[in-house]
């Protein structure tokens, strides 16, 4: 979850000027957590989704087998994915292809875990930076909003934080357990 | 080496031109390769086909969707037309690497009978990337300005004086995207992500604003709408996923709540509203047509519609529901007799459906054009 | 067939660097029939293909009735064509669509009319400067040859010689009959 | 509006972020997004697929055709791959408006297992604009140089120094195409359009060249090679589009004809070669593969091949004949026991095939990968 949720609040901080290299050593995760604390004090809205939040086990153990994530669209962890997959594009399901750049910022998905029964945070973050596709898209879209809600807008270029480059294909990341 | 290059020149002419012509040529009359200057005239229906390299306008006629023919821009290419179809933009991103390098954002202003590049007007590097949508790019009543939707993912509209051809201001629009210019004026409102929309008033030049935040209007998590927007009179109609019509006045200044009116009272099936452009309204016979998709739930909002509805929103009676395939996008004409247009997102076909009013407003389809690749927006003066 | 040899006879004089517009008054057929005629007399190889001599007066029937002239690939003045229709792009089969160029050269089938059973000569231009198809291509490609005998290539672009500016389609221009 | 903006940052990360997090997160590991670094190790077979903005060239495991990785470059790629596989170029255009405006040709180094950008290199804006081929875009035997056709049409060859990353000169060729690089020194050959050869040899330092001219080597007319070739031992095989095999030596410095070997001698069905990339060599067994088509005739020679011929080239031995779908471009690997890879230009499938030495080397689909788009050229260090 460190790195989705220090661009986002680097992102809000700096607005979208954000470097990943700049952010690599700034903080570790409880500071970042820390720092979402507050916003969610300060924000006037509070869209929660009424998830149960009982820790993330069984999504631990799944990612030590990392290397088997399927890349069958009805996997649940695409749930609101919307983009080729990089695992068919020389990636793999959380690593973008040689060559090419991870956005800085993405949308997020809400998507349960059939074997734990719990939600989780999916980071789509879009590869940047080169041409050609590499297959069939996953066109998934739950809980997708259009612009107004910019983080669940699986329609827009992620890559619009990396000087627009063009998107080549699209990771999933589980970035947290949703509450 | 001066010799071989004239030894080449005799080689070079064969190659091009390998077979002699014969003299006596009297009754021959050979033809020459000449450049149609302006398309054929007649009322148009344009299609903005979105590229990651180069977005392409094409331009069919009304009657019979002929491809009449086209401009062409560069990726993520939004676009708008001109009241009187004269006049088209399209506002898309160059790089020097097509897609990496040095970018830019240019605003194209072409001449739609000639197909040809008018102007061109650098943007803030800042221009939406986003499935076109016609709330993305749009001209102020008066054709002076036109507003263009960024996104860096930070969210603004850049205003573009068209006269002098230079940025006016850019007005920062946070949490808040989509641009729903008023029918006199130069303001704007837009849909922001607590469910309340914002509406931004320019001052005369063009250089400064004053902006005014409406109630919420609708709900962002259980009942979100399009970006999608028609004119019914002078008020605006949204839909939301579900099928329900938020119809809406900006006569004010801020937004304010007409109405809204479900769909789908009282029909099974759980349908819900599905596509892009998913909604347009005939103000003569004051019918709304809209795409629909049937078992509708989470994630079906953008696929092609199985049904296109037509609905009295005067009487609030569905008037018919007619079949289609995969229609995500639609237009239907001005005027008593309307015609309708629609894309089909699997087959990227553009149709168009005859209006039977005496069967209310049913569809039957006929024509089709290829449209050749992903589209989101069907325009026109129609 | 003035234009069309005109091009030619220029572009040998002064290498590709023809302007359209500079060509336009400067000489008329016979004169060019001349030029063409010194070259065919100095040059070393002259591949002709073995063609009736007779006059096309029934192409120039046909011409006039340019409207009609029909965009089926299996038409004979296709026969080595190699590209998609300018008739299908909002242009005609000898008009570029508006807004586009056509390109300054061209390759050049030797096509039978089956009306009078005459051999024609076709140049097929390039239309430049747009991106976007605009239907099926044909494919007929008789008599293409590859780049070494460059007049016959339908595989090259013929944009080339207009600042190498993108396809949009193709014209086929019956320019002369064929020896 | 400064308090305006500072409300929108919190509305900006509701939109972002609209899910509150779980605070206890002891079991749970996040993962984070990562890029890998290079592509998996092993042999990689290359499909150079030319578009008309951006062309790409797709890596593939040559072991199971899995996509390993690409490279992306500009209007009509050509390209080629250093001895070892580690470099890729990439000879493209880039215009400052996808189709019109300012353009430039650039060569691109690629770094293979990194798939980077190593070093661009401006080339005169002459680079031919045609479908590719190996033939247009050359490294000298000792890689020192690199060697791009140019069409104008005017036809001429760039010469560039890659250590220095400068263009060394251009050599003009006029009614001549292809560049065929001798196995060793800085010479290369060129096909003529009288039927013969031109053989230009460079200067030590690349600014000067000699060339010398073949006698005529085929009918451009009535026999017409393709621009593909391939190496025999140190001969260099052209075939044509009768299916004759033109066996030539450049070892003089000048190109001398070896044989002429009709493939379809004996053979009914009127067979001729067809496609693009249309033979590849087998040193090792001394067996040629070449694309064949049934019923040729003039305008078929571009066409899918229906069967894959084997042809024994030292014995002089039509070895078998294996039915395939539409292939247009072949590629078979080095050493005993071979495999062959083949581009399905109806489908735009790469399709490896293994090879059978005791029926013939007769051919059995093995697994396919599609390679989205058309592509004419098969590369890989195999």
């Amino acid at each position: 979850m460190a790195k989705r949720i220090d661009n986002l609040v680097e992102w809000v901080d700096g607005v979208a000027e954000a470097s990943m290299r700049h952010l690599a050593g700034m903080s570790g995760r409880r500071s970042l957590l820390h720092k979402a604390g507050k916003i969610f004090i300060g924000g006037a809205v509070l869209p929660m989704l009424p998830y149960d939040n009982s820790n993330g086990v069984s999504h631990a153990e799944e990612r030590h087998a990392e290397g088997t994530i399927p890349d069958d669209c009805q996997y649940w962890r695409y749930c609101s994915l919307h983009g080729g997959l990089c695992s068919k594009c020389g990636g793999s399901v959380t690593q973008c292809p040689p060559g090419t750049t991870p956005s800085k910022v993405a949308w997020v998905g809400t998507c349960r875990n059939p074997k734990d029964n719990k939600d989780y945070l999916v980071s789509y973050n879009d590869c940047c930076g080169k041409a050609g596709s590499c297959g069939d898209e996953c066109t998934r879209q739950e809980r997708d909003r259009p612009g107004y809600r910019m983080g669940l807008a699986s329609e827009s270029s992620w890559c619009i934080a990396n000087g627009k480059q063009g998107v080549h294909c699209t990771v999933a990341i589980v970035v947290g357990l949703a509450e | 080496m001066a010799k071989m290059i004239t030894a080449g020149s005799w080689l070079i002419l064969l190659t091009l031109f390998p077979i002699a012509v014969h003299a006596d040529e009297a009754a021959f009359v050979p033809e020459t390769v000449t450049v149609k200057t302006r398309i054929s005239p007649g009322p148009n229906v344009l299609v903005n086909q979105m590229g990651m390299a180069s977005s392409t306008l094409y331009i069919y006629s009304a009657q019979d969707l002929t491809l009449k023919g086209s401009v062409s821009g560069g990726a993520w290419g939004l676009s708008t037309l001109s009241r009187d179809g004269n006049t088209a933009y399209m506002a898309s991103s160059f790089f020097s690497r097509i897609t990496y390098g040095t970018g830019e954002d240019i605003l194209q202003v072409f001449d739609v009978p000639t197909n040809t590049v008018r102007k061109e007007i650098r943007l803030p590097f800042k221009v939406t990337q986003y499935t076109p949508d016609a709330s993305q790019l749009r001209l102020s009543a008066d054709e002076k300005f036109i507003y263009v939707q960024n996104a860096t993912p930070a969210t603004s509209v850049t205003v573009v004086n068209l006269e002098s051809a230079k940025v006016s201001q850019e007005i920062p629009q946070p949490g808040c995207y989509g641009i729903y210019p008023a029918t006199e004026g130069h303001s704007f409102s837009t849909i922001c992500t607590d469910g309340s929309f914002m509406t931004f008033s320019m001052g005369a030049d063009g250089t400064t604003f004053t902006s005014r935040k409406s109630e919420k209007i609708f709900d962002v998590d259980n009942d979100p709408i399009y970006l999608a927007s028609a004119r019914a009179g002078d008020d605006l109609l949204f839909i939301s996923y579900n099928a329900n019509v938020y119809r809406l006045s900006d006569k004010s200044g801020v937004i304010r709540k007409v109405n809204v009116t479900s769909l789908t009272r009282g029909v099974s099936g759980n349908w819900g509203t599905s596509g892009y452009g998913v909604l347009s309204y005939n103000d003569a016979n004051n019918v709304l047509f809209v795409t629909m998709y049937p078992n509708h739930h989470e994630g079906t909002h953008h696929r092609g519609g199985k049904q296109i509805w037509a609905y009295d929103l005067a009487r609030g009676t569905l008037l018919s529901r007619s079949p289609v395939n995969d229609i995500s996008t639609i237009a239907v004409s001005t005027g008593e007799k309307p015609s309708l247009y629609g894309l089909n997102m699997k087959k990227n076909f553009l149709e168009e459906y005859a209006v039977d009013r005496n069967h209310g407003f049913s569809l039957k389809k006929t024509t089709q054009h290829t449209d050749f690749g992903f589209a989101t927006m069907i325009m026109g003066n129609l």
